[in-house]
């Protein structure tokens, strides 16, 4: 089962003086976050505020120069990325990121095992016959795709591939959730039915997304932090009035401060 | 010490010549993400053409004229056959290494039928036929002509890739190989060209290694196993890696055979081992 | 490939075996164990290819490293029981391939190829320059036919070699078909698919993949074995880089089917053998044969075929999939 | 479950038919002793005509062939030729063809030593004759098919590891060979012969094979007045040319095993070559007997005249003429084809030719020449000859 972390009642999520320098380029600097069990946090800016670059420290892919990850408490700066999910982590992918030459029942047994060492390591038994297929039909059926089960993955649709990036990210039941731009490249339907499938996680699963589409990000959060240039600019409810100046200030500001420039 | 000086400008000289065999498929790759393991048929191709185009003639300048056109012709027409329009080839491990060895087999026999597996080298003006004594050691000219000509090859890539608009091109379409069309150049001249030149520079070495190693059957495998230890440590597609990669290995090939022979072969791999746990894409890592 | 046709699969190949068997000349008989050698040597490098995506050029490595660990054995020591043989030629083999997994499988795609191919050429100079344990260059003479201890005999005759190569090559097919089927197979296909989500899921991929660089390991010991006791005499021309490029071919020509590269293995060893027969320029047909493969690249075609196949199976029509290629 | 019981009815299929294939003759060599030449007598080639070793199978097949094919031969012979490529496992596979299917009575193989070796056992087991035709691995007379018209190192560089030290004087050798088994065995025998007759050997020196740059090893040479050597084919001109480059023929007289310094590399090599000594059982340039003069006129109708006579071709017409004489006995006498070829005597191009019984291997007389400027092309010119070893 999952490695044992104690679920007291500190921050699931929490990153500490985070600074990152790529290519001699100081992209992050001395940022930190905490995410509460439960809370569903958007990390919002223009392109370029290293929303993208907060995002793989968090998920592992990016070691910081300095400054720490904690999950649960426990830091896991070293980890890996497949160390963090075994700890309680998953995300989805900005780019549809899936086992396509495998079905989509294969794709969601596969996600199940990863949490049952049993079953994963286990050479002799066929995969078929594992005790994975009914919950896989259920959770499918759960999230709509039941009737697409036996489909390889290149077979499905961009909506519905994108759906199941999601159900592959929660058939672990994480702890925290991390959302690279779910709503990147969709119309404004399969956009609904993201934000739909987005509202269905279970409450106590936390959720940090980062996403362009302002709408869509205060529509899924609680808390949004603004972030601009590689530092945070702030932290807040979705609907506090300062919050939302800061976002235009970040957001629009940015093209003001062009204009003054041409004119000055 | 003396000793110590004439291995290491053997090695040197030996360094250059596979550097200027590494550089036409650093540069293949670099831009076509191909990986041109044929260079070692297309190296016995061009060497034994040399000779004989020499023996018949009596003029170097019609030997290499001969090594490096059929080079180029070669290269061309390699792309315009097996590479244009086949976008899936693109850095695909599997069909490459096929082609490649497809092709060496086709001139290992076409070579074996003309040249019966003699082995032939092609003589040394007298000019640089002797040896000369430096600094108290004795070093066959041939081997500074050598270092010259790798140098001079270097040179002449690096001035070609960062002043010429066709240098531009290239590097541009090693960056972003879809973006090239937006550069307004016309990509399958740009690709014909580039493996023309990379060929061509395999027919450089053919000409220079056929009055060093000269031409023999097996030859096209031996190379292989010199240049692949150059492609891993200078880093696939970078001009720089390949030159400091082949001095490495030149030298450490040559000072591995005169101060402990056993090891020889492992010193290139033992070469090979140590830069891929500290840098695994290689030494220089801008491709 | 379902239970059903598989027996029947199984069983049609029992039947050509034992009508081969008896029907053919002893010299055919041999070029068939050679044969049927290939295939499995063909089979194992396709459990590294086309189903963990690892394009590697070692299996030379691993075949003749088999072949000399049984010929020492036999030479040097006078072990010639079959079995121990075998079981020692995987264990040596696999230990390598541990050590050469570690190292390269640090790297993706073209490197890790040419990176496999020069440790192969490291192994070919180690057996030519060890001459004290390898024999050199001259390679090792004196192994005698092994005894097969639980069973009586020896394995000396034409049909017994034939027939034991074809029940091994029978055997290592259904391994590879037990290893894809299995969840440990499933993991290695996701992970060739896409291995930035499996590690998102879980699963530490490079001790995956380095898994099956072993199990791969392990199985080409066996043919190169059964190679050396068909020879009764190992060389390094069993571990030169070029059977590990003959190698790839015979898993192209597979293109990604399940029994595809031991069919392939059988044919390319045959059309060697019968080229040779019929012109002094077999290499040049050989070479053009490479090239030819190359551009089809059956994996590729197959694919698509799949596809096509599914989309008329399914009723809706979903979208134009990218093409995908074997990476 | 299924999978499990399945997996199981499986494998015990497969012990059922393990069972039916033990063979029941035991391990190790069967003696079989041969059968005399009756009226058709088919003798098989297998030698490389592609492949690093490409030259010598359309030499070896192109003499052979000529003598056998020559008016006034012996009759009903059959020659064939199969390409092994220098692999054993090829060497092995076309062995197996001539038998069975062609029913070839002897079989001559292989240049490549590997190839030799591997084929050896096999032979042996059927008691077919089995014949290697150049200077090869040592070692054949552990089968009682395998005979070798070629030498082996050691039969001609012990004595003259001796004669160097006593007759020609040197005092400080230095041992400089390619690093495969055959370099070894040069060497060691030279070095035994040189060190007992009081020489000493300063220093040994194994390039690997195919090396293209000997720099390394040639500036490691230094007070010795002699450097015994032996490389072939592309390495013997890389060599020379190199050695000649470096300045070192004054320092040191540079001596080879005949394939160094042979026709078949002399005209690549060129003036460099000049003033090196070879030491071979044959010279190329001519010895002045009428075996030599038959020898010579048939090469040179058979390879390109620049590498023409040359050694290879030497040894392959004594071979065929060793066989031919081998059949004429056989049928007269009655006896093996193999006691025979054991038995045969032949007069060579460099001489008498006969097997010693034991070694399998020909008695022979080393020769000692030296390349100079002939009228049109390099020629050798003999300083001196020596005993072979047995």
């Amino acid at each position: 089962m999952k490695e044992s972390t104690d679920r007291s009642a500190g921050p699931v999520l929490a990153a500490d003086n985070i600074s990152v320098r790529l290519g001699g380029i100081q992209i992050l600097q001395h940022l930190s976050l905490q995410v509460e069990r439960g809370e569903r946090r958007a990390i919002v800016g223009p392109n370029g505020a290293g929303k993208t670059t907060m995002f793989n420290v968090l998920t592992g892919v990016l070691r910081p120069q300095e400054g720490h990850v904690a999950l649960h408490g426990r830091d896991v700066t070293r980890w890996g990325v497949s160390r963090r999910a075994t700890c309680g982590m998953a995300r989805t992918f900005q780019i549809t990121n899936l086992m396509h030459t495998m079905t989509v029942e294969e794709n969601v047994v596969l996600a199940l095992a990863a949490s049952r060492p049993a079953v994963r390591r286990d050479l002799f038994r066929p995969l078929r016959s594992s005790s994975l297929d009914r919950p896989a039909a259920e959770l499918l059926d759960r999230w709509g795709l039941g009737d697409r089960r036996h489909l390889p993955v290149h077979a499905l649709s961009y909506g519905e591939r994108r759906e199941l990036e999601l159900v592959l990210a929660v058939a672990a039941e994480p702890d925290v959730l991390l959302l690279d731009e779910p709503a990147a490249g969709l119309s404004p339907s399969e956009t609904a039915r993201v934000c739909d499938l987005v509202e269905r996680l279970p409450r106590e699963t936390s959720i940090v997304l980062i996403e362009h589409d302002l709408d869509m990000a205060l529509a899924l959060s609680d808390t949004v932090t603004v972030m601009s240039e590689g530092s945070i600019r702030g932290t807040g409810s979705a609907d506090d009035p300062a919050i939302s100046a800061l976002v235009e200030e970040v957001y629009v500001g940015a093209v003001d401060q062009e204009d003054a420039d041409v004119a000055g | 010490m003396g000793q110590l000086l004439a291995v290491t400008v053997n090695g040197l000289a030996f360094g250059m010549l596979l550097f200027i065999l590494a550089s036409g498929l650093t540069l293949i790759f670099g831009l076509a993400r191909y990986v041109n393991l044929a260079h070692g048929g297309v190296y016995l191709l061009t060497a034994y053409l040399a000779i004989e185009t020499y023996t018949r003639t009596g003029s170097y300048w019609a030997a290499a004229g001969m090594a490096l056109g059929s080079a180029a012709a070669l290269g061309a027409l390699l792309y315009a056959l097996f590479v244009r329009g086949r976008a899936w080839l693109r850095a695909n491990p599997l069909p490459q290494v096929l082609l490649s060895f497809g092709i060496i087999y086709v001139i290992s026999d076409l070579m074996q039928a003309r040249y019966q597996g003699l082995a032939q080298s092609l003589p040394l003006p007298d000019l640089i036929a002797g040896s000369v004594t430096v600094l108290g050691t004795t070093v066959t000219e041939y081997r500074i002509v050598l270092v010259a000509a790798g140098i001079l090859v270097a040179i002449f890539l690096w001035l070609l890739l960062s002043r010429t608009s066709f240098g531009s091109a290239v590097r541009a379409g090693v960056d972003d190989h879809e973006m090239l069309s937006a550069v307004g150049r016309n990509p399958e001249l740009l690709f014909a060209a580039v493996f023309a030149i990379g060929f061509a520079l395999i027919g450089v070495s053919g000409l220079l290694g056929s009055a060093f190693i000269g031409a023999s059957p097996g030859v096209e495998y031996t190379i292989i196993l010199y240049t692949l230890p150059i492609i891993v440590v200078g880093g696939m597609g970078s001009l720089p890696g390949a030159f400091f990669a082949s001095i490495l290995v030149g030298i450490g090939d040559s000072i591995g055979k005169a101060y402990f022979p056993e090891f020889s072969l492992f010193l290139i791999f033992a070469i090979v081992v140590l830069t891929l746990a500290v840098r695994p894409e290689g030494l220089v890592r801008n491709a | 490939m379902p239970r059903r046709s598989l027996l029947i699969g199984v069983v049609l190949a029992v039947i050509a075996l034992v009508l081969l068997r008896n029907g053919l000349s002893p010299y055919s008989l041999s070029v068939w164990s050679l044969a049927l050698v290939g295939g499995g040597l063909g089979m194992s490098l396709s459990l590294l290819v086309t189903y963990a995506g690892l394009p590697s050029l070692a299996q030379a490595a691993f075949y003749g490293t088999g072949g000399y660990a049984v010929g020492i054995l036999a030479a040097k020591h006078g072990q010639d029981n079959l079995w121990i043989g075998l079981l020692l030629a995987a264990l040596v083999s696999g230990l390598l391939a541990l050590v050469l997994g570690l190292v390269s499988l640090r790297t993706r795609g073209i490197y890790f190829q040419i990176i496999t191919l020069s440790f192969t050429a490291m192994i070919w100079g180690l057996a030519v320059k060890w001459r004290s344990l390898t024999g050199g260059d001259d390679g090792l003479v004196g192994i005698y036919p092994p005894s097969m201890a639980p069973f009586n005999g020896h394995l000396v005759t034409p049909q017994g070699v034939f027939t034991f190569s074809a029940v091994a090559l029978i055997l290592i097919c259904l391994v590879v078909r037990m290893v894809r089927n299995s969840a440990f197979g499933h993991v290695l296909v996701g992970i060739r698919d896409s291995e930035s989500r499996m590690a998102a899921l879980g699963y530490r991929t490079t001790a995956y993949r380095l898994g099956a660089f072993v199990l791969s390991g392990m199985l080409a010991a066996i043919p190169g074995a059964l190679l050396t006791y068909q020879l009764q005499f190992v060389s390094p021309a069993q571990l030169n880089f070029v059977v590990s490029i003959q190698a790839l071919l015979m898993v192209v020509i597979g293109a990604g089917t399940l029994f595809g590269p031991a069919l392939a293995g059988v044919g390319v060893i045959w059309l060697q053998e019968i080229l040779q027969r019929h012109t002094d320029h077999w290499l040049l047909v050989l070479g053009a044969i490479y090239i030819a493969v190359a551009m089809v690249n059956p994996p590729a075609l197959v694919q698509r075929l799949r596809t096509q196949w599914a989309e008329r199976r399914t009723a809706e029509p979903a979208r134009e999939p990218d093409l995908e290629v074997v990476r | 479950m299924r999978s499990r019981t399945w997996a199981a009815l499986c494998v015990s299929a497969a012990m059922v038919l393990l069972a039916g294939c033990s063979g029941t003759a035991g391990g190790g060599p069967p003696r079989v002793d041969g059968k005399p030449a009756g009226s058709e007598v088919t003798v098989g080639l297998v030698a490389p005509s592609s492949g690093v070793y490409g030259l010598y199978g359309p030499t070896l097949g192109g003499m052979m062939k000529g003598v056998f094919g020559r008016d006034g031969a012996e009759s009903g012979v059959t020659f064939l030729t199969e390409d092994d490529a220098g692999d054993p496992q090829t060497a092995l596979t076309k062995v197996r063809k001539l038998v069975q299917q062609d029913g070839a009575d002897v079989v001559v193989c292989c240049v490549n030593g590997a190839a030799t070796l591997a084929v050896a056992p096999y032979l042996q087991g059927l008691g077919i004759p089995q014949i290697a035709p150049i200077p090869g691995p040592g070692g054949l007379d552990k089968f009682s098919t395998a005979y070798s018209v070629g030498f082996h190192a050691q039969q001609l560089t012990k004595p003259f590891g001796h004669y160097a030290a006593t007759e020609l004087g040197y005092k400080n050798a230095v041992i400089l060979a390619s690093d495969f088994v055959q370099g070894h065995d040069v060497a060691d025998g030279f070095k035994a012969g040189f060190t007992a007759a009081g020489g000493t050997i300063v220093k040994e020196l194994y390039p690997p094979l195919d090396t293209s740059d000997y720099g390394p090893f040639l500036s490691q040479i230094s007070d010795a007045d002699v450097v015994f050597s032996f490389f072939g084919g592309a390495d013997a001109v890389r060599l020379v040319k190199q050695y000649d480059a470096a300045g070192l023929k004054d320092k040191a007289q540079l001596i080879g095993l005949g394939p160094m310094v042979s026709r078949l590399v002399l005209d690549q090599i060129g003036d460099a070559a000049i003033g090196v000594q070879g030491v071979f059982h044959y010279m190329e340039s001519g010895m002045g007997n009428p075996a030599d003069e038959a020898f010579t006129a048939a090469a040179s109708a058979a390879a390109p005249p620049a590498v023409t006579p040359n050694f290879v071709q030497a040894n392959a017409w004594t071979t065929a003429v060793v066989i031919e004489q081998a059949i004429k006995d056989s049928r007269a006498s009655g006896a093996s084809l193999l006691k025979s070829i054991a038995g045969v005597s032949v007069q060579a191009p460099w001489g008498p030719f006969s097997f010693n019984a034991e070694t399998h291997y020909p008695v022979l007389k080393g020769l000692l020449y030296e390349v100079v400027r002939g009228p049109e092309r390099l020629d050798h010119k003999v300083l001196g000859s020596f005993d072979g070893d047995q």
